[in-house]
């Protein structure tokens, strides 16, 4: 057995020695202006024209996905929805610096990484409507996607929990030799989760390569960044897991690239995990459930919106000149068009069969819960009136 | 008098005990200016200052475990959990701690003026994580009182009466009701008695027992069952933990019959240990099997959501099944 | 065969599932080189390398969080929590994550390959935190399965079925039996049904039916029966969930009585859900009341072990009152 | 509503900058060189010989105690039993810094601390007997103390639950306007668990005067530090939280002294938490149930006992001629002799009556309780030999 000293890098002092706030200074990472010009002293990612107008169309994309289907929401149409507004450049601008090998395991406003995935509207409306056609099978309420041709892992609506996972999930690629690392999304109000916790810290100990990207939005719905944590951010705990950091402007989709970038790489060649915080701003109501008008006032959403990450991004395209003004317009009426289309189609399909109310609760179905079901079969045609999606259906 | 809805009435209860006891503070997510998110606590950081009404960090098990040191400390939290979904991550605080803290210290420490609030139960279209109704998990726990309200005028009394009771209380309130139940409260302070179980409605050829949301259930169903001529005893539990099984017991002797009625999994559920007792205390009374209308062993659907619950109409068929036996 | 301990049986079975399947891994607090702290895990991190049997930090939740990820990428983890008493620090990613993997994402992610090992059960003077027996509270939880061995023999074949079983298994192991139990342990690869109960003793007059340690129990309890010439059929229900109701009430038509023991505390024990189903589907065969001799409704006394144990004299009194009832 | 702005005091960088390991150095206190002697660059703390004889005679008393109650266990008279060899300075030197009203939350190694505030070697047998004489009624393994007349909050197994409950009792206070803190000792695994992260965070954001004293000794069992987390010790993670943190030599009396003195002044001052992690080894196997050996070597052990903190502070004391050779022999003979009869005492004491075994559990024994009790006492009447502990004894 090799000595071990767990003193060996513990400096000396003889005076009471106080570390505190401000000790150091976490500066974040901004590669375009507000203006969509770049800094002088910030090197432009090498990012070619195709990329970049991806990014730049997943995220109008989703800004008017968004839009329609909070609007579908105010119509009864679905039941709940949660909007990213605002926050586009932080999903998209990281799930552009990935690769299609690498997992996703997200919070919930992350659709923009899903979207840049190539998860279609139709896919979307399928999950919202919950119908037979949504590959979770109409299990979760809306927006808790998972689809996993796309290795976008399912959605959990406990917070925090994919946190320890996504280490777990990243040190079964690394144990198979895969080049692949796996990206965690999650809020700084999740952060405070003991989950958070446990999570980085395994990650840094048994060397996963993840990356744990915080959107650092200023809310937990009602909750003010300031009545979550009183440290700097999220990023100053990576010092203390020894976790490797970088703070980005989340409203930067240039800046939330080449973080990533540089995270992955890293976290493949040193099978290491980073963190990401991204400093946003929840510019959407909580969820459909929310009116923020209770807790925030709107000159401060205002003075938000005008660091809107679209706008920038549309800017620096045309800098480049590969912005095609035309060609956008054109995007948002047709993806106006096809979410109402796809909605109305997916508003049409049927949830499961009640065969499916017990599968997938074990990997088959066992005897007393086909018991269960089958005694229900039996009351729904007692009471078809009663059970409208089902009644008269079967697999 | 005042009609109120089930979540005034839990507002009410709360000015009540903060103004009589400034030791009482409530906390939790998004409790504070906010008022909560379905606004079970509004205006009470306004009425009583940040010190006593504030939101926390993210953190159901710093909550929990915030909570029980201040509850040992002699000060009376009432922790909210915004969903029972969410309550999971304080498993260990709420069982090995608040439940475990006076008798492993011989009685010299408690966490006995903890209340913890948390809305349960599906019927919102919340799927499987804003849907789940947890008690039974609970009840295994000794150490912990469990109460649950059918209505706004119950839960104004059993709330005070489980802020003031000397044992931890979790308190679980059927969401669906929030809004959607309206009765007459008095204004005026009351308790009502934790540990009893309340006879709604007297009948004699079936005992009905649930509680919460479910009581409406039972009663649409003993409604159906009068239609055949079948007089349906109906009782509300009220107290999980520990639970009335005298009065349910007594209301069995009566009736020959007893049908349970919980929206949590069969399997384990709290209907169980009903039916484990009343078979033992009421065997040669039972005149048919303890009948169980539950949710399904399966996580709380979404889309099937209507079909998983033990409604009235499985009910109802459970009660001419058992009349039948 | 060879001679072997519960220990040396697990060992063994974790040897021979990592020498087959490269994706198996072995880790939880102080299991790496040390080989936990019951030595169930020595000389895996030797045989395996680091990689696959690892100490992780000191947090529950974490190990679980931590597990889940891994079996939804397809590995295939086998993670030890230290003492049952510790798990519920990461009840919310047992419950909430592991049980509702593969529901909620329609069967294209799941944490089928986990398995959980986890040494539960007093009679060692562990007091409160080192002698629980939760399988309750994970019983009341549909997705998962829980097996509980009774011995060296049991316990190697239960678990290869377990590890391989595509479905989240809670493994406890009576940590009482560890050296305490040997027997005769093929050296082969074998497996043991899992959801399947084991008639251990066949008997006439009355059903006894137990899992894990509480088996001997039961068999001194049937010999004590035996002499007054009750006539006992012994039940190891060896899968708490789902669980062989058909096997136990076929042994009930039989008999006509049944008796159920267990360690934890009697109100929402498993032996409750086990009672209710019997006098349901057995009602017409039943000639007494199903008994429940289970712990008291406390947490686990450390001065008054002996007194709080679901003994073979409380066994053998509840014998003779449900065979005079 | 005022605007909130969670970016205010975050700076922009505009290359990717990295926080990593090694950005902060967090050196540790100390005060005592090893031979005794003060560091030039140190002030002694204000200590009376009063104090400082009690802080050396407890820890030489906790020596003892260890020694002759491992004996004991190895005799088969208690059923376990878990010493704090090496690390005595760690509990003491911090206890001897609070005032009475001081509530301690403590993990199970701070036996120090206890003794400081008072407790008889006759208490600490009645616990470790689990006779009637406990204040806690015998209901806990050896070692889970616990006394309220002392302000000594009984202890519980589970680890790191205390830490957020200790956030919580601060409030307490606080909000009572009283004039005192509360303690929280932890060892360095227990860091880990979630409730680590939930109280610390929650001790900040609420303000909370409470002092978290982590003691990182190297190892959780045989789980080394390096295994455990891979930042800068605990002390790293303060930073994080926004809560001042001290790093102190936990083998050197006076440093843990002087660094909980000046906690104790912050947290009442400012009222907010402070992190203290001490840095010490432990010398003792964990527990009685545990064997170093099959961890660590010979060889690093003996490389910490040189750091011995009672040799040190005697040295100290002999530096100060406060040092009396005999009245020291006399107390560890006294205190031997003292161990022995206590134990021979505790043992005969019987423990409780079998009502107790349902007292507690709720203010009062509730109906289905006195039921259980009631026929457990018939079925002892029946069996009086298989319960030799109650049989023919009640209340
Ligand atoms: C364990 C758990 N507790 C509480 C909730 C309820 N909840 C849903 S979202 C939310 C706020 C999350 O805030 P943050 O992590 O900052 O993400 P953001 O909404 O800002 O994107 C809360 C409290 C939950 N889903 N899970
Ligand atoms: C929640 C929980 N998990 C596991 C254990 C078992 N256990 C007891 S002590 C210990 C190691 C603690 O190490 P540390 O916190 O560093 O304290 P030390 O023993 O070094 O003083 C472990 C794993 C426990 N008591 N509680
Ligand atoms: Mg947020
Ligand atoms: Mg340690």
């Amino acid at each position: 057995m090799q000595d071990r000293n767990h003193l060996a890098q513990v400096d000396t002092t003889h005076q009471v020695h106080i570390i505190e706030n401000g000790l150091i200074d976490i500066p974040m990472l901004q590669i375009l202006k507000p203006d969509g010009t770049l800094h002088e002293q910030a090197q432009e990612p090498d990012i070619d024209q195709e990329t970049a107008r991806k990014m730049y169309d997943t995220m109008e994309y989703i800004r008017v996905l968004d839009e329609r289907m909070v609007g579908a929401q105010r119509q009864g149409r679905i039941s709940f929805y949660l909007a990213s507004t605002g926050e586009e450049a932080a999903a998209v601008g990281s799930a552009a610096a990935l690769q299609p090998q690498d997992m996703i395991m997200s919070q919930y406003r992350e659709q923009g990484a899903l979207a840049y995935r190539g998860y279609t509207t139709s896919q979307f409306m399928n999950q919202m409507f919950s119908n037979q056609k949504d590959p979770n099978k109409g299990r979760q309420m809306p927006i808790h996607y998972g689809d996993k041709p796309l290795n976008f892992m399912t959605i959990s609506s406990p917070l925090g929990t994919q946190i320890p996972q996504a280490a777990g999930y990243a040190y079964g690629q690394k144990m198979a030799g895969q080049d692949a690392v796996t990206i965690c999304y999650f809020g700084e109000g999740a952060a405070s989760e003991g989950d958070f916790h446990a999570g980085l810290n395994m990650a840094a100990v048994l060397k996963c390569p993840v990356i744990f990207f915080c959107r650092n939005n200023g809310y937990a719905i009602s909750t003010p960044a300031e009545e979550q944590f009183a440290g700097d951010g999220i990023a100053s705990r990576g010092l203390g897991y020894g976790v490797k950091t970088i703070r980005v402007d989340g409203n930067d989709p240039l800046a939330v690239y080449a973080a990533t970038l540089k995270a992955r790489e890293l976290a493949l060649e040193e099978r290491c995990p980073i963190l990401i915080e991204a400093m946003t701003y929840r510019l959407a109501a909580h969820s459909t459930s929310d009116d923020p008008t209770g807790y925030r006032s709107r000159d401060e959403e205002d003075k938000w919106r005008l660091k809107d990450p679209i706008q920038r991004m549309a800017k620096w395209l045309q800098h480049k000149g590969w912005y095609d003004e035309q060609a956008n317009k054109t995007l948002v009426d047709e993806t106006r068009k096809e979410v109402l289309s796809a909605l109305k189609e997916a508003e049409k399909v049927p949830v499961n069969p009640i065969e499916d109310i017990v599968s997938d609760v074990y990997d088959k179905v066992p005897a007393h819960l086909q018991k269960q079901v089958d005694e229900l079969k039996d009351h729904i045609e007692k009471y078809p009136k009663a059970y409208p999606k089902t009644a008269g259906r079967s697999k | 008098m005042a009609k109120m809805n089930l979540l005034q009435a839990i507002n009410n209860a709360l000015v009540t005990v903060m103004e009589e006891d400034e030791r009482a503070m409530v906390f939790g997510e998004d409790v504070g200016h906010f008022g909560g998110v379905f606004r079970a606590t509004s205006n009470l950081q306004e009425k009583f200052g940040k010190g006593r009404c504030f939101n926390t960090p993210l953190t159901e098990q710093g909550i929990i475990g915030f909570a029980n040191g201040l509850a040992s400390q002699g000060s009376v939290p009432i922790a909210e959990i915004q969903f029972a979904d969410y309550i999971f991550p304080a498993f260990d605080q709420i069982v090995n701690e608040t439940a475990k803290f006076r008798y492993r210290s011989g009685g010299q420490f408690s966490c006995g003026t903890l209340t913890i609030r948390t809305p349960y139960g599906g019927g919102i279209a919340g799927g499987l994580y804003h849907s789940q109704s947890p008690e039974a998990f609970f009840a295994h726990c000794p150490g912990l009182k469990i109460v649950v309200p059918r209505n706004p005028y119950q839960a104004k009394g059993l709330l005070l009466a489980s802020i003031r009771d000397d044992n931890p209380v979790l308190f679980m309130e059927p969401k669906r009701l929030y809004r959607a139940s309206v009765s007459d409260v008095p204004e005026e302070d009351y308790e009502l008695p934790l540990g009893k179980a309340d006879i709604v409605q007297e009948g004699s050829d079936i005992t009905l027992l649930g509680w919460g949301a479910q009581i409406e259930i039972l009663q649409q169903a003993a409604d159906m069952a009068l239609e055949d001529g079948v007089s349906c005893e109906i009782v509300d539990l009220r107290s999980i933990s520990p639970w009335d099984a005298q009065t349910v017991a007594e209301s069995v002797m009566k009736t020959g019959r007893l049908l349970i009625n919980h929206e949590a999994p069969l399997t384990g559920g709290f209907a169980s240990e009903i039916a484990a007792t009343i078979q033992d205390q009421c065997f040669l009374y039972l005149e048919a099997p303890v009948a169980r209308v539950c949710g399904l062993d399966t996580p709380y659907p979404l889309a099937h959501e209507k079909e998983y619950m033990p409604d009235q109409y499985k009910t109802y068929e459970a009660i001419k099944r058992t009349l039948k036996y």
